[in-house]
This record gives C-alpha cells, structure tokens and sequence, in this order.
C-alpha cells in the first residue's frame, strides 16, 4: 500500500471509529438550514430567495469548522513529527488528509444538499445546479483551508486566525457557488459560473499540499 | 401493592413477568390493527373534502400521538431512575427509544405524504411539524448520546439527564413554535378541520391509537428483556435461566 | 364495504401513492423494528454464553 | 555513523547548551544524561532535523542530514515524549497503520508477535484510550520491535514501564545493538546495556 | 476570595492569555453576518426581512461553537477532577464556568450586534430590541448548552452529539429572540417575548448549573 | 484512617482485582505495587471518589466517603498521570490558582518557595507550555508543598523526574508523613520513605 493511501486510509478509518468527523459537518450543515426557517419566518417565497445562499453559507461554514481538526490531533500525539520524520515527500501525505478531509466534509454536504434544498421549495433543476456548484466548490474549501489550517497549527489564537486567514480566500467560491444557483433561477444559465469553480480547483490542487507541507514543517519547529 | 412494586423493580424479577406480559400485549395490539384498519379502510365513507387522502390519518395521527406519549414516559423512568437509583428504570428508558423515534420519523413521514396532495408541499414551517422534527431530533440525541457511552451505567446516567432536560423543553417548544407561526400569520394551513369529524373515523382512528400503544409496550418489554440479559450477563441468576441453559447445552453437543 | 372493486380500493380515488406510501413505511418500519429486537435478543443470548464460557475457562492470561 | 559537531542551541532568552559535539557508531549506544530542564528532548529534536539547525553540524553516514534528509530519515525512529498513538485504534491497528504509513507493509501476524513480545497479548484489539498509561507506552515501544531503522532516538524510553518491561525494552535495545544498530536515548535511571557505549552528560 | 470567584479569574485569564476564546465567538458572529449578504444578494428589502434572524442565528451557532470547549480543556489536562475533588460544591464552579463562558462568548455579542445590525438596515428600535434579546438570550444559550458540553464530554463523537443534543433546546430562545425583533419592527411589540426570554433564564439558572455537575461527575468516572 | 474494605472493580469484561482491604494510619505511608495494567491507577480514582464504588466501602476517620464526601475531600490531594496545570500559566499561576479554586489564599511568597524548593527557581514566570517533561510534573508536584490535606494520593509521583528532584519529593513526603500526614502512593521504583509504611502487591 502507498503512502498515500495508508493515510488515507488511516483518516477514514478513524473518522469513522469516531463517527464525529463524517457527521459533525453534515450535521451541522442540516442543522443550520432547519434554524434559519425558525430564524426568518416559515413564508415560504422569503425562504425561496434566501435558499442558495443559506446553503452555500452553510456548506462554507460546515466546512471551514473542521479545518481546526484536519491537523490538530496528528500535532498532539506527536503523529505529525512522525509522518514529518517519514522518508516519503510529507506533501503527498498532505495531499491523502485533505482529500480525507474533503471525503468527510465535503462530499457528504454535496450528497445531502438536494435533500434539504427542498425545505426551502427549491425547483428540480436548482437543486442540480446546487449539488453540482458543492460538488465543483467543497473540494476548493479543503485545498485553501488546509493551507491555513498549517499555518496557524500551534499558533497562540490560532482558530481565529484560521478564519480571518481562510475566510478572504473562500469568498470567490461563496459567490461564484451561490450565484450559480442563483443565476439558474433567474434563467441566466450557470455553464460560466461552473467552469469558473472548476478552474478554481484546478489551480487549488496544484499549490495547496506543497504549501501546507511548508506551512507544517514550520508547525513543528516549535 | 408498593411491596410487589418493589418487587418486580429487580431486573432479575422483572425479567420474567416482561417476558410474560408481552406476547398478551402484542397479540391485543394485533388485533386491534386489524379491527381499526377494517373500520378505517372499508366502513369508514370518504371525506367530503380530502377524498380517500384522509385515510392517511388512521396512521399519522396514532403514531404522532405515540411519539410524544413515549417522551413523557421516558422523562417518568428517568426521574425515577435519578431518585430512587433503580437500575431498571435506566433500562426502561433506553428500551423505550427506538420506538418512539421511529414513530416521531412516521409521523414526519406520513405528514410529508399527506402535505403534497392536501397543501400542495411536502413541508411546511408550522408549529406542530417543527415541533414534531424537534422532538425526533431530541430522540435521536437520547439515542446518539446513550449509545456512544460504552459504560451501561455511565450510560443510563447521562440518558436520564438528558431525558429530564428534554422533557422540561418539550412544552415550551411547542409553545414557542406555535408562537412564532402565529407571529406570522401562520403558514396559512390548518392540521384539523375541526370536530367534523365522522363518528366512524373518530372509532377506527382512536382503536388504531391503541393498538400501536399497544404495540409499543410490546416491543419496550421485549427490548427491556434483552438489555437486562445483556447488563446481567455476570450474575448466577442469569446463567441459570432456562433459555440460557438450553443454549449453552446446545452449544456444547 | 365501500370499495366496489379491488383497483378501486388499490388506487384510493388518486392518493394511492401517498395513503400506500404511508401504511407501507409504516407497516415496513415496524416489521423491521421487530426484526431487530429479535435480533437484539439473539444477540444478548449470545453475549450471555460468551461470558459463561469465558467465565468457565477462567482465563486470566494477560501477562 | 552519525556525528554532531558544536551544536548549540537557544530558547527564549536562554541559551540551552552550546558545543555538543560526539559520535555514534554502529553497535554502539549514547546515554544523553542531565537534569530536568536541560534540553537533552530539544537536542534530540534537534537531531532528528524537528527543530531546525542554527549553529553546528549534523552529519550521517558522512552526508550532513540538512543536505540529504530523506537518507537520514529512512534510518530513523524517534520516539518522543508523545507517543503518536490513535487513541480510537487499538494496539493492533496503531502498529499496522504506523508501518504503512512509512510505506511498509506489516502483517497481522508480524504486529501481534511485537504486540506480545512487550507483554500486550489479549489487549491487542482494545481501543488504546482504555489501556493503562505503562500499556500505552508499551504499545508505541513495539514499534521498534518492526522497525527497520538503523538509528534509534529515544526519549524517557524506561519510563512507566514495569519491571518485566523494562526487561524486555532492553532485552530489545540489545538485540539491535547486536545488529550493528545505533541507539541514542535519555533516560534518569542507570542502564546496563549489552555492547559498547557511553554516557553523555549534558550540562548548561 | 471565593471559589466561584476563583475559578471565574482564572477561566478569563487564561482565555485572555488565549486571546482566541473572545475574539473567535465575535470573530465567528462577524462572518456569518458578513457572508451572508455574499451568498444572498444585496437587495436591501431581502436583508431587512431576514436580518434579525441571521443574527440570531449567528449569535447562536457562536455560542455553540464554543460550548466544546468549556469543560474539554479542565477534562484532557487534569483539573476537572480536581475540581470534583475540591470540597466546594461542583454546582458552584461549574457555575462559575458558566459565567465564565458567557462574558467570553455571549457578552460580546451583545455589545457588538448593534453595529452588525446596521449592515442589515434596522431601525433605531429594532437594534435596540436586538441587543436587547440577545441580553437575555445568550445566557440562555450558554447555561443550556453547559448541560450537553458536561453530558458529551470524552465521549466519542462528542462534537456532533453536542450539536444534536443542544440545538432542539435552543429553539425556544431563538423563536423568542429573532420574534422580538421581528414583532418590533411589524409594530406589535416586544415585551412578551422579552417577559418569557426572562423567565426562561430564571429557570435555567437555577436548573443549569445542578444538572452539569451532575453530569460532569458521571463524565469523570469513565 | 483511612480503611478500604473489599475493594473490587471491573472495566469493560474484565474484572480488575476483587477483594482489596487495607488501613492506613496516620504518619503512615502505604506503596501500591503491581505489573502494568494491573489497576492501581483504577484503584486510587475509586479511593478518591472518582469512579463510583460498586462493592465494599471506604471509610475516613470512621465516616464512609459515599455519605460524607465534602469531609473527604477537604482532607485530600490526589495527583494522577494528569498534571491539572494550565499550559498558558506560569507555574507561579497556576499554583496560586489551585489554591484559590480549592478556597485557600496562597500568598506569592509561600508559592515562590514552594517552586523554589522543587527546585524551579527562575522559571516561576515562564508558561507551563515551554517547560520541559520534568519541570512540569516539579510544578504539580509544588502544590504538595502548600496542601493542608491530611491523606496525599500520588500515582506515581517520581516519574520523569531527575535524582535531585526525587531527593526533593522523597522530602517532602518524608515531612509530610512526620506531620502525622498519610501518603498513598505507586511507583515502579524502590522507594525509601521514613516513617512507618508498607507496599501493597496488587495483583490480578
Ligand atoms: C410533516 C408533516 C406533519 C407532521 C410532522 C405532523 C405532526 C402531527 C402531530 C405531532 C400531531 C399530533 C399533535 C396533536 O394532536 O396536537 C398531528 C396530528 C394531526 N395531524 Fe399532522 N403532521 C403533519 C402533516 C399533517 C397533514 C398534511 C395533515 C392533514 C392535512 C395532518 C393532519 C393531522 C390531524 C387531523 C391530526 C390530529 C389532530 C388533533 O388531534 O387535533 N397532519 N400531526
Ligand atoms: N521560550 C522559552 N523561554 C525560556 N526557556 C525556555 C523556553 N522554551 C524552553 N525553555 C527551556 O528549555 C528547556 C527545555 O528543555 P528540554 O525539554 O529539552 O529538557 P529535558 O532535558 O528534556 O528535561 P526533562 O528531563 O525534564 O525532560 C527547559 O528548561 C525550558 O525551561
Ligand atoms: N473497557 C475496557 N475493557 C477492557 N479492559 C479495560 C477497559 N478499560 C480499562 N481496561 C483495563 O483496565 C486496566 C486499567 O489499569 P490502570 O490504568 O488502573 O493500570 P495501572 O495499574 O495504573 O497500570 P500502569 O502501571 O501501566 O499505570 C488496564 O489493564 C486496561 O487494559
Ligand atoms: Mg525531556
Ligand atoms: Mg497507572
């Protein structure tokens, strides 16, 4: 088995030993949608217009609340040093947790969205356009955050930073995500907006496991 | 009375009589579903308003009835659990559970069904659904949280807590949701069409309310029965029960 | 009786999918939790002989 | 081989120790002794290439470690104050997930013999979280019994255990001495081990 | 000094120490008010409908982003059992906790949501009544929330049991919250709402802080 | 007094020992031996209270512990494999602190010298956190040196610790135990303690 996958492997595998990680996000992604109705108001055309952005914010959020634990707990036990310590490039180990990460964050949220689309009165083919904007935009969210979450590892105050650092990186995604759905309402058509997101995570898989790897090595010097 | 109370709260004493009461209850709860089913789907007329689609309510309306009679009874067996520190009643409540959260997801469910053709949607923010979507998530946490407690009496503990806790929310999110719509003029829809009801309706749906009441007790006897076995596993009375003896010559032939 | 023939009965004046699809789940939800307390019961059957037998052979052989 | 020549090293405003130099060679062991506070865990971590290298040098097998580290850590294993165990895998999938991450494959049979050979038999497949703390440290030092690393840097490796462990720890520290293997490691008891080496005490 | 008082020091100087524990909570609230609009769209009519109850809903999931950590850091490193060992009642320093997380995570909400509040044009009264339910509610949401932190703590899946657990309870005082504004702005009043979110944080203070401690002691014995 | 009678505690399937009586007087010292996992640190969270006794009873000066816990408590300092300490505090906080959550004032003079005498002198003010292994578990162990209990349960207290801080310790307990103090404590090591006293094999 390589390297790769043995930590991937590992990832799974203990998520899943702990169940947390692959529901907390969903969890809390279904639970923010079901707030804000109590939030707002049940008026189901208010609902309507505020739907897409509701559920991007919250597919955002959902996602950046478990960037703090994509290396937090290899740092404590000392697993970090060890995969720092180990013969194979630590950008190809970093490369396994984020797609791990994005496997338990990401992909789920993407699964559910049409489901919950529908407490908000979504039409069919909104829906489509939302799973696939989530498809096309979570894997984006885990690349960029990974690279913050590596820079703010150990850091004094590091959750926020975390968040002030991801945030300004995630709003491209929010608004092309959103808008997408949003544009597919209005009859616009959401081709440009897609390939704008695929774009994005071409780009984001380039750099981002050799700039936390960096980010990580600097983690550890502490 | 109090002495034989006292008597069957010993899981080791309780443990037969459940095993006695049960099939009485399932065979009652059989029964009366076929006797409310045959009123309610071959007696009762068709609904001047909702056609045939009414019939919806010979389940909707027993199991989310069900679903909140549940609640109350496990809040009953975990304040008694937390005083008197009786471990029965910790079991009770754990084995009460997964009926009542299936029957808070019935309900959810046969509303769906019955929303689309009546309301035209398959949901809608009003009171008594959020507060039933409420209630199915605080039965999900009861389970959720008893079930990831590998310590059974760590367990019952914390279920009870929580249970409690619940139980005190539970009026007041109804109150507040109810509220809330009220606030908002309501998502213009109404559950009952008052008390137009037909009499023959009111029969076979009351009858079927006790059937799956019926059928509840059934399956928390049946259930208490297994978690007792499972806690009791270390103690001699356990080993010498017919069913255990016959099973464990069995597997030494 | 009220139905004149079985399809009347099957199609229930256009809601058979939601009134169907209500006794089903219903029906379906039930059966399977009684499966499963069965099978719980099994299961705690089992867990009793696991314990008996370990008791019997008294293994305490950890260190 | 490994060899350090002059390194120093600060932290805060004060400077831990400065011109450490020594030599491993194969077969041989180095006992780093000093007090609490010293910095004999910040000169391993120093060693291992953890904390990066401000004066001195670092070399093995004559190559400086900075120049070619991935050399220098296929030879390694380090194991720290932390013992880089999952606390929801068992002893069992710790080991096997450990091997593979460092991309060798380890078999079940294999990982239970180590397993038993630290005394962990019949706690192999409970959750690490439930052991008891000798039993973790037990678990993280059966690593080594799989290891294929020529160098070994261990810290407060002696702590913990039992009598019967500490046994058997050295018993197999002094089987990979006898394999030509290196050990570096600190610890604040005396050690009688097998083969040729020294005590190093570090002072301020 | 008193015990309460001790415990109550101690917990806001280390979250000054932190820094991280006060500005995350604020931090958090400021970016779900701020995204929103994003995702949304800037129609100003939309935002002033759905205002208050994005605020409230942020003020919530900031709350409950931080219950995870009220007791998991005294649990991992120790002083929780101290606390257990410590002859003062439990009740009282879990109490003292309470409070603790309150100043850190509820308080400054309060303070700052009348400046938020104006992102989503409010009227003068409407922030007023604002400020003035989430006042009331966050200690609500804090002492509600103690009771799941102290229940999940170091059980598996904590996080996402957490949020299953808390997030139904919280419902009421977010109904009450939001509909304050809400019957505000719509001209009939908030005083019953705000008379009920009074009542409930009477009641919660008194039953809070018992049921933690007991669930805290149930946590420890694992 | 404190008297344990038929002590017993099972975790998971296992039952981890049954039957455990003993008394420990004051100016008494009681030394809990036994293999790695053998359930001494499960022993002495139920002595404190901390898991919930299911067979025998627990006595302190006469008074069972389930009925009397607060008389207990105000009696004892337990320090288990946790430190309690604050990473973000200086040792000097976190000292004070304790005292204040456990209702004492502690003066910044008598914590000093209590730091001081476990020989942390200069590092009062640093954070916890870049303290090394063993002036961390110093720090925990300073609060001894300030406790006005009467019964110290200490599992196992001189690990990590280097042969000038286990000097120190062994004096504070010896003080402690000649104040009428009673110590319970674990260790792997031999210990030479003054006072009257005796170990205790745990076994299976
Ligand atoms: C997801 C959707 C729904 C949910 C969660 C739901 C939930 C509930 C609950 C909890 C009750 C018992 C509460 C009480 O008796 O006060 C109830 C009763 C009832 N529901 Fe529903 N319901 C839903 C949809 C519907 C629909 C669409 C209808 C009919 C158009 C309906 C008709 C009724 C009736 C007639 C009762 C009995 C009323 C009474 O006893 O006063 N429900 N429902
Ligand atoms: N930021 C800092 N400011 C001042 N001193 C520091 C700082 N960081 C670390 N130190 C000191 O550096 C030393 C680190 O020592 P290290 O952990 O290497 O000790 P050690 O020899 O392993 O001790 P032990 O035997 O206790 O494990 C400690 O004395 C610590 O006080
Ligand atoms: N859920 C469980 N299932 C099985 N065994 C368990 C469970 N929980 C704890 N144990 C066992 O209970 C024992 C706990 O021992 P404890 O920590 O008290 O040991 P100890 O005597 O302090 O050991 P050490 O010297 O290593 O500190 C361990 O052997 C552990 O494997
Ligand atoms: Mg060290
Ligand atoms: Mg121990």
């Amino acid at each position: 088995m390589s390297a790769f996958a043995a930590v991937l492997k590992r990832d799974l595998v203990l998520a899943l030993r702990r169940k947390n990680e692959v529901i907390t996000s969903v969890f809390f992604f279904v639970v923010v949608a079901a707030l804000f109705p109590l939030g707002i108001g049940p008026e189901m055309n208010t609902l309507r217009l505020v739907g897409p952005g509701i559920l991007w914010v919250g597919a955002l959020l959902a996602s950046m609340l478990s960037l703090g634990r994509m290396f937090a707990a290899d740092h404590a036990d000392g697993s970090l040093e060890q995969m720092a310590l180990s013969p194979h490039s630590l950008s190809v180990l970093v490369a396994a947790k984020i797609l791990a990460h994005w496997i338990l964050s990401g992909l789920p949220l993407v699964l559910l969205a049409p489901v919950i689309g529908l407490q908000f009165d979504l039409s069919a083919n909104a829906l489509w356009i939302l799973t696939l904007s989530l498809l096309l935009g979570t894997p984006v969210l885990s690349l960029i955050g990974a690279v913050g979450a590596a820079l703010t590892l150990g850091v004094r105050g590091g959750d926020v930073l975390l968040t002030l650092l991801v945030l300004p990186l995630y709003v491209p995604a929010l608004v092309f995500g959103a808008g997408a759905v949003q544009a597919e309402i209005s009859g616009l058509g959401a081709s440009a907006h897609l390939s704008i997101l695929s774009a994005m995570v071409l780009v984001a898989a380039v750099f981002s496991p050799w700039a936390s790897a960096a980010a990580l090595r600097v983690a550890l010097e502490s | 009375m109090i002495r034989k109370l006292f008597y069957f709260s010993s899981p080791q004493n309780f443990y037969p009589l459940a095993g006695k009461l049960w099939p009485l209850f399932a065979c009652l709860a059989t029964v009366l579903t076929v006797w409310g089913l045959w009123l309610g789907m071959f007696v009762a007329p068709t609904d001047v308003q909702q056609g045939e689609g009414y019939r919806i309510i010979y389940v909707h309306v027993p199991v989310s009835w069900m679903s909140m009679v549940i609640y109350l009874a496990m809040a009953f067996w975990a304040l008694l659990g937390l005083t008197f520190n009786t471990r029965l009643s910790g079991m009770l409540t754990c084995a009460l559970a997964p009926t009542g959260a299936i029957f808070a997801f019935l309900s959810l469910w046969t509303g769906a069904l019955w929303g689309k053709p009546m309301w035209g949607t398959w949901w809608v923010w009003d009171a008594r659904l959020t507060s039933e979507l409420i209630l199915f998530f605080l039965y999900l946490g009861f389970i959720a949280l008893t079930s990831a407690i590998d310590d059974a009496r760590r367990a019952d503990k914390a279920g009870a807590i929580l249970a409690l806790v619940g139980a005190l929310n539970v009026p007041v999110i109804y109150f507040s949701v109810k509220w809330w719509n009220t606030l908002h003029q309501g998502a213009s829809v109404s559950l009952t069409k008052g008390s137009s009801m037909q009499q023959t309706m009111l029969e076979a749906m009351l009858i079927m309310a006790v059937a799956f009441w019926m059928y509840a007790i059934a399956m928390t006897l049946y259930r208490v029965r297994s978690i007792i076995l499972i806690r009791e596993r270390h103690s001699q009375w356990v080993a010498d029960l017919p069913e255990v003896k016959a099973l464990s010559l069995e597997a030494r032939a | 009786m009220i139905w004149s023939s079985f399809s009347d009965f099957w199609s229930m004046g256009g809601y058979g999918l939601y009134v169907w699809g209500s006794f089903g789940v219903t029906a379906l939800l039930m059966a399977a939790e009684a499966f499963w307390t069965r099978r719980g019961r099994q299961n705690a059957l089992s867990h009793v002989l696991a314990e008996l037998r370990a008791t019997d052979a008294n293994g305490k052989d950890w260190r | 081989m490994l060899t350090a020549s002059n390194l120093s090293l600060s932290r805060g405003d004060r400077r831990l120790f400065s011109g450490v130099s020594f030599t491993l060679e194969s077969g041989q062991w180095l006992h780093l002794e000093g007090d609490n506070g010293v910095g004999k865990t910040s000169l391993l971590r120093l060693l291992c290439g953890l904390i990066s290298l401000e004066e001195g040098e670092i070399r093995w097998k004559g190559q400086s470690t900075l120049k070619a580290p991935d050399v220098f850590r296929t030879d390694l294993a380090y194991l720290g104050h932390q013992l880089a165990l999952k606390q929801d895998l068992s002893p069992l999938e710790n080991l096997r997930a450990d091997a593979a991450v460092s991309g060798r494959e380890l078999s079940v049979k294999d990982a239970m013999a180590a397993l038993a050979q630290m005394g962990l038999r019949s706690r192999e497949h409970l959750p690490v979280r439930v052991l008891s703390q000798g039993q973790q440290r037990r678990t993280a030092l059966s690593r080594l019994i799989v290891s294929t690393a020529a160098l070994w840097i261990l810290d407060e490796p002696f702590v913990a255990l039992d009598a019967a462990a500490q046994n058997a720890l050295a018993g197999v520290i002094n089987a990979h001495l006898s394999r030509q293997g290196m050990v570096l490691l600190t610890s604040h008891q005396d050690l009688s081990l097998a083969g040729s080496g020294r005590r190093y005490k570090l002072t301020a």
